[in-house]
């Protein structure tokens, strides 16, 4: 029998995070990841073949979500692991933060209902082209719980036409037929946008949380155990047959 | 120091002559004024209890469960295999009409130090809230700053928001209720008490720096003429900082687990003086606290002050001196402030030093445990009725269905879907059933069991009778975890009534524990940790007694529960308990004619075990497809809410109406016929105890017949269509879309732009 | 209808409690920024007010108002503004 | 060690929406307050920087650099700021 080494995947405590051990949890129900947590003083990011930085208000979300954490020690270590082509997937606060770091494009501001809305969202997927969504298929619907005050993401129009042209924007929402329309967009993005990810594909952040959502048996659902399945099988050297 | 501690700035602090004397008396001659400003706000109602300690004496405390009872700062119940709970829940009703948003954000910090102070992880929060009419645009402006204040700190933690109830009544208007509850998991033999001790440990205070905020918050120093400066020197408001609060969660939780601290103590109200006194009382030893030594905000403050400000995201620990390096090494990898503030002392005396001088130095547990009691002679109210109002004072509308579409949209009935979308209810994994059912589930991970949690309380039932309306509400508290699949096991409470040195509002609170001992001890559900809120008045007029009640209920498999929505078409409907439901104190009272009055029914106490022992048993047999507590408003808003919670998709995980896209066309509705002995739209909208409606696949029928045995029971009629219809006597006297009355009963954002 | 431009600070008051403040000035130094104490973090709103022939009186009781209902919390808030000529 | 006070003024970006400026200025006519427009929420930042000896360019310089790398995010965000003589 061949056995095929774990997935190692890190992920990132900044004080103030809150998904941490979420998404640590979410990652330890999948037989072939494993977990580790990098604190945000490290200067490394050791061996890992995957990061996450989680959901969650790091320092607060004081004076902007993500601004302070992108200065810590491990966010040098990030972008360069980011730079070398390794995979990234910002959660909510973390999406924040990558933006903040300039490792992804645009920015998030205050939902336009100026409240924190925690509701479940239907996502499409429109790339599905991504080591983040590989083990989906375009157009499918995912259900999953957004939880947030600052998810209204904006960018440039010139960046944003690279980034369609690009095939950069992931994730949008939907209703539950998978159409656009008003009121299923939680707080206002720009042309619906719920993820994105960078040039080369190699770094993805998204509003809602699919950490909470891998245990079918959970009021998350298990929608967003897709998400890690793709990052997983992405890294995974082929099984031989 | 220039303020003599003169019996007249006593009764500036709100100390009373006898208790001056008193003071006198334990300290030998004048105090210091150090001192009498620990005694008053040691001495204050909020920290002593005096006027309610005598009767809550009545409630039931122990049970084979029952880990701690109260007198810390959570009660802990054992869950099995090894996980215990700890509970509490607190008021922070002044702070929130002052400024809602921090009041009610300084609400949930404060009682979440209370769960991780005895080393449980906070694992959920509920909040239960009442305020005046949303008609008025303060209210508004309340109701949106206090769900504000509580997303915004409890999101912040980590911690969801699970539950929670909301309430509007004019009589609280002028004195809104905030009661936030937490609760946390720990090992059950991982308990932390807050006990100083080993003479040389030292005291350390950790988190926040020290400010004026609060000062006096609990007596009345605010009006103090102390000197010139005495603006400065006013009371701020708390402002929370949710972020050091998540910070002190992490490290205090790292060193109660590496058993880096002898013990742990929240500051709350009267700040270090309550927190070190009950500490030194509680472990029989003395404490020597250097005043000067504690880290400020605002460096011109007084020894007085630093020992009775209330700022927040603060702890106090004691330490063996091997240990203070390890514990400043969490602390700094956390960039928390931590400072030896003291040390144990064998004096058992409570010391305060400025700058090397004694100023202060009080016998701990006279100060800490022997405060005077007070019991006001009490009398019932006039305004108490023994007899219900006859039927036929009021006339039946016409039309039954408006009245249903109404109550729906009557702000105490409508969904709370705005508020609860404001809160985080499942950050950390555990959440198995989401706001918008009976009960709050969660799941204990690495285990097959589960734990429901619900905060209740019918505040109008309460003041139409205390005795009954109390008992209720822990009946209806037991009932809705019982609908949800989950075993009651234990209470803590809230006891928010008016001004207790009058005797006729003190025969509310005395008959108002009763009803809840009682309750409580047929239930088998101790009362393990609670809190007493007393002066809701405003212009001499007091809130509608409100004792809210706050339940635990376990599972040994969790994926054995159900929740409220009407599942398949074909189901059959059942009505579990009496045919008896009373106009009195209903919301249909209320909102159809405008009046609260006469007399609620009691609850059977026997009747009401055993039909919720029936529901539970048909949950755990796998009979009963969806349950749901017949309570505010009656039967048709029961089987109406059972309708529109159905328009989910997906499994039962999704409990959770979908707004966008075709999804409203899977609401399931119902087709009933109602049996009766009660005029039609008291049978309809009546509220009455121990009834629950729920749902049985038709095969499943006959051996919940038998489990019911001689328990009332009726066939309602089936789950099918899209259509509520409820008949009685051949009369339609519901035929309404459940599309429509879903609309009905979120229309709550509207009221409030 | 002409305007003017009016410009709010709205600050925490002295004694108030600035997490955010509080947090920035702790984070500084790691960022390589030294030295730096007193951070104290408000707002600050930009509104044109049509004048409608009003005197710059009026105007400047109409924005106090407007603070002290809306722009500011005056429980845990100071405000001041600035009127353009 | 002396310091300066400085003033920092972040507003949103000409272009990029302002939700907290767009629910306030609808909300002000509801309060009794017409013929307002253009409302932008911004943040005011106060802080005391140590000079140590430094020109008051230096400081600007630093001033300048704290407000690109943290205060303000370019993308979304301008900025200004004042040094205390
Ligand atoms: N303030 C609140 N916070 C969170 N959830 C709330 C709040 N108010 C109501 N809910 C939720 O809405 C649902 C219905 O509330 P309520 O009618 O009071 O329930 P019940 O009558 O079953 O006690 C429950 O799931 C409750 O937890
Ligand atoms: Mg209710």
């Amino acid at each position: 029998m061949i056995t095929v080494p774990a997935v190692r995947f890190g992920v990132v405590v900044f004080p103030g995070s809150n998904c941490d051990a979420d998404a640590r949890h979410a990652l330890s129900t999948f037989g072939d990841a494993d977990v580790r947590l990098l604190w945000h003083k490290d200067t490394s990011v050791g061996d890992v073949q995957a990061i996450v930085l989680p959901g969650g208000f790091s320092y607060g979300d004081y004076l902007r979500c993500g601004a302070i954490a992108r200065f810590s020690p491990i966010m040098q270590a990030v972008t360069e692991f980011a730079e070398a082509g390794g995979l990234v997937l910002g959660i909510c606060n973390g999406f924040q933060i990558l933006t903040e770091a300039g490792l992804l494009p645009g920015a998030l501001l205050r939902n336009t209902g100026l409240k924190f809305v925690c509701r479940y969202v239907n996502l499409k997927v429109e790339n599905a082209a991504t080591p983040f969504t590989g083990a989906c298929r375009e157009g499918d619907l995912l259900r999953i719980v957004v939880k947030h005050n600052e998810g209204n993401y904006t960018v440039d129009p010139a960046t944003y036409t690279k980034m369609q042209a690009n095939r950069q924007i992931v994730l949008r929402y939907v209703d539950a037929r998978g159409e656009r329309a008003a009121g299923a967009n939680p707080n206002g993005a720009l042309d619906d946008i719920a993820g994105v990810c960078n040039e080369h594909g190699n770094v993805f952040g998204m509003m809602p949380h699919p950490e909470n959502s891998v245990e079918a048996e959970l009021a998350g659902g298990a929608d967003g155990g897709k998400i890690f399945r793709s990052m997983i099988d992405a890294l995974r050297p082929a099984v031989p047959a | 120091m220039s303020a003599r501690a003169t019996v007249e700035a006593a009764v500036k602090l709100g100390l009373t002559a006898e208790e001056y004397a008193h003071i006198r008396e334990i300290q030998g001659g004048e105090p210091t004024y150090v001192e009498l400003a620990i005694y008053s706000l040691m001495w204050s109602e909020h920290c002593s209890y005096k006027h309610s300690r005598p009767i809550l004496g009545r409630f039931p405390t122990s049970g084979p469960r029952v880990l701690q009872g109260p007198g810390e700062n959570a009660g802990i119940i054992d869950v099995g295999d090894g996980w215990a709970v700890a509970m509490k829940v607190e008021s922070h009703n002044h702070p929130s009409a002052v400024e809602p948003f921090q009041g009610a954000a300084t609400g949930v910090g404060g009682i979440v130090r209370d769960i991780f102070t005895m080393g449980a992880r906070p694992i959920i929060s509920l909040d239960s809230l009442r305020f005046g009419e949303l008609d008025e645009p303060r209210q508004r402006f309340l109701f949106d700053g206090v769900v504000g204040g509580i997303g915004f700190y409890g999101n912040c933690l980590g911690v969801p928001t699970v539950g929670g109830e909301v309430y509007f009544e004019p009589s609280y208007a002028g004195n809104c209720l905030v009661n936030a509850m937490s609760a946390g998991l720990l090992r059950a033999d991982k308990i932390v008490r807050a006990k100083a001790a080993g003479i040389g440990n030292k005291v350390v205070l950790i988190g926040s720096k020290t400010g004026r905020d609060g000062i006096g918050g609990a007596s009345v120093l605010a009006s103090q003429e102390f000197d010139e400066t005495l603006e400065e020197k006013r009371p701020s408001v708390q402002v929370g900082d949710p972020f050091t609060e998540k910070k002190l969660i992490e490290a205090c939780l790292e060193m109660l687990g590496g058993d880096l601290v002898v013990s742990m103590q929240d500051l709350g109200a009267a700040g270090l003086t309550s927190s070190s006194s009950e500490m030194a009382s509680k472990g029989h030893v003395g404490l020597d606290i250097h005043a000067d030594r504690v880290p400020l905000r605002e460096a011109d403050m007084e020894p007085w002050e630093i020992m009775i400000s209330e700022s927040q995201e603060r702890m106090l620990a004691i330490v063996s001196p091997a240990r203070l390096s390890d514990v400043r090494e969490v602390c700094a990898r956390w960039d928390l402030d931590c400072t030896e503030i003291g040390e144990v002392t064998d004096s058992k005396m409570l010391r305060i030093f400025w700058h090397g001088e004694r100023v202060g130095n009080i016998p701990a547990r006279r100060l800490a445990d022997e405060a005077p009691v007070i019991r006001t002679p009490s009398f019932k109210p006039d305004y108490i009725s023994d007899k219900p109002v006859a039927i036929n004072t009021y006339e039946r509308p016409d039309d039954l269905g408006a009245v249903l579409v109404e109550l729906l949209a009557a702000p105490n009935i409508a969904s709370k879907r705005w508020a609860y979308e404001q809160y985080d209810y499942i950050v950390q994994a555990n959440t198995v059933q989401i706001p918008g059912s009976d009960a709050a589930v969660l799941r204990i991970k690495d285990t097959s069991r589960g734990i429901a949690f619900t905060i209740d309380c019918n505040g109008r039932h309460c003041y139409l009778d205390p005795y009954r309306g109390a008992k209720a509400a822990v009946a209806e508290a037991a009932r809705n975890l019982s609908c949800a699949g989950a075993l009651p096991v234990a209470v803590t409470d809230c006891l928010n009534f008016g001004n207790p040195e009058k005797g006729d509002m003190y025969w509310t609170f005395e008959q108002a524990v009763e009803g809840m001992a009682e309750a409580c001890e047929a239930l088998d559900t101790p009362v393990v940790s609670g809190n007493v809120s007393f002066y809701n008045e405003s212009f001499g007029k007091p809130i509608y007694p409100t004792p809210v009640v706050g339940m635990l209920g376990v599972y040994d498999d969790v994926s054995i529960h159900t929740d409220q929505r009407f599942k398949d078409d074909g189901d059959v409907i059942l009505l579990l308990g009496p045919d008896s439901a009373a106009l009195d104190g209903s919301e249909y009272q209320k909102t159809m004619f405008g009046q609260v009055e006469g007399r609620v029914p009691d609850v059977d106490l026997a009747l009401e075990k055993a039909v919720q022992r029936v529901v539970r048993d048909g949950i755990a047999r796998r009979l009963v497809k969806s349950a749901h507590d017949c309570a505010d408003g009656g039967l048709a808003v029961g089987l109406a809410e059972c309708c529109i919670s159905s328009g989910a998709t997906g499994g039962a995980a999704f409990a959770d109406p979908d707004r966008v896209g075709p999804s409203r066309a899977r609401f399931r509705g119902a087709d009933v016929e109602i049996k009766t002995t009660l005029r039609d739209d008291v049978a309809l909208f009546g509220e009455g105890p121990s009834r629950i409606v729920l749902s049985v696949a038709p095969t499943h029928l006959p051996a919940f017949r038998q489990l019911a045995g001689e328990l009332p029971l009726a066939v309602l009629g089936r789950v099918t269509g899209a259509v509520l219809r409820c008949t009685i006597e051949e009369n339609v006297l519901i035929d309404l879309p459940v599309g429509e009355l879903s609309e009905a009963y979120e229309s709550l954002p509207d009221r409030l732009d | 209808m002409s305007t003017v431009h009016v410009r709010v600070y709205v600050t925490p008051k002295r004694g108030i409690l600035d997490p955010q403040g509080v947090t920035i000035e702790r984070a500084l130094p790691a960022l390589g920024f030294d030295g730096v104490s007193g951070v104290r973090v408000g707002k600050f709103i930009e509104l044109d007010v049509a004048v409608d022939g009003g005197s710059p009186e009026v105007v400047r009781a109409e924005v106090d108002e407007m603070c002290r209902k809306l722009l500011a919390n005056p429980i845990i808030e100071d405000f001041t503004f600035e009127v353009d000529a």
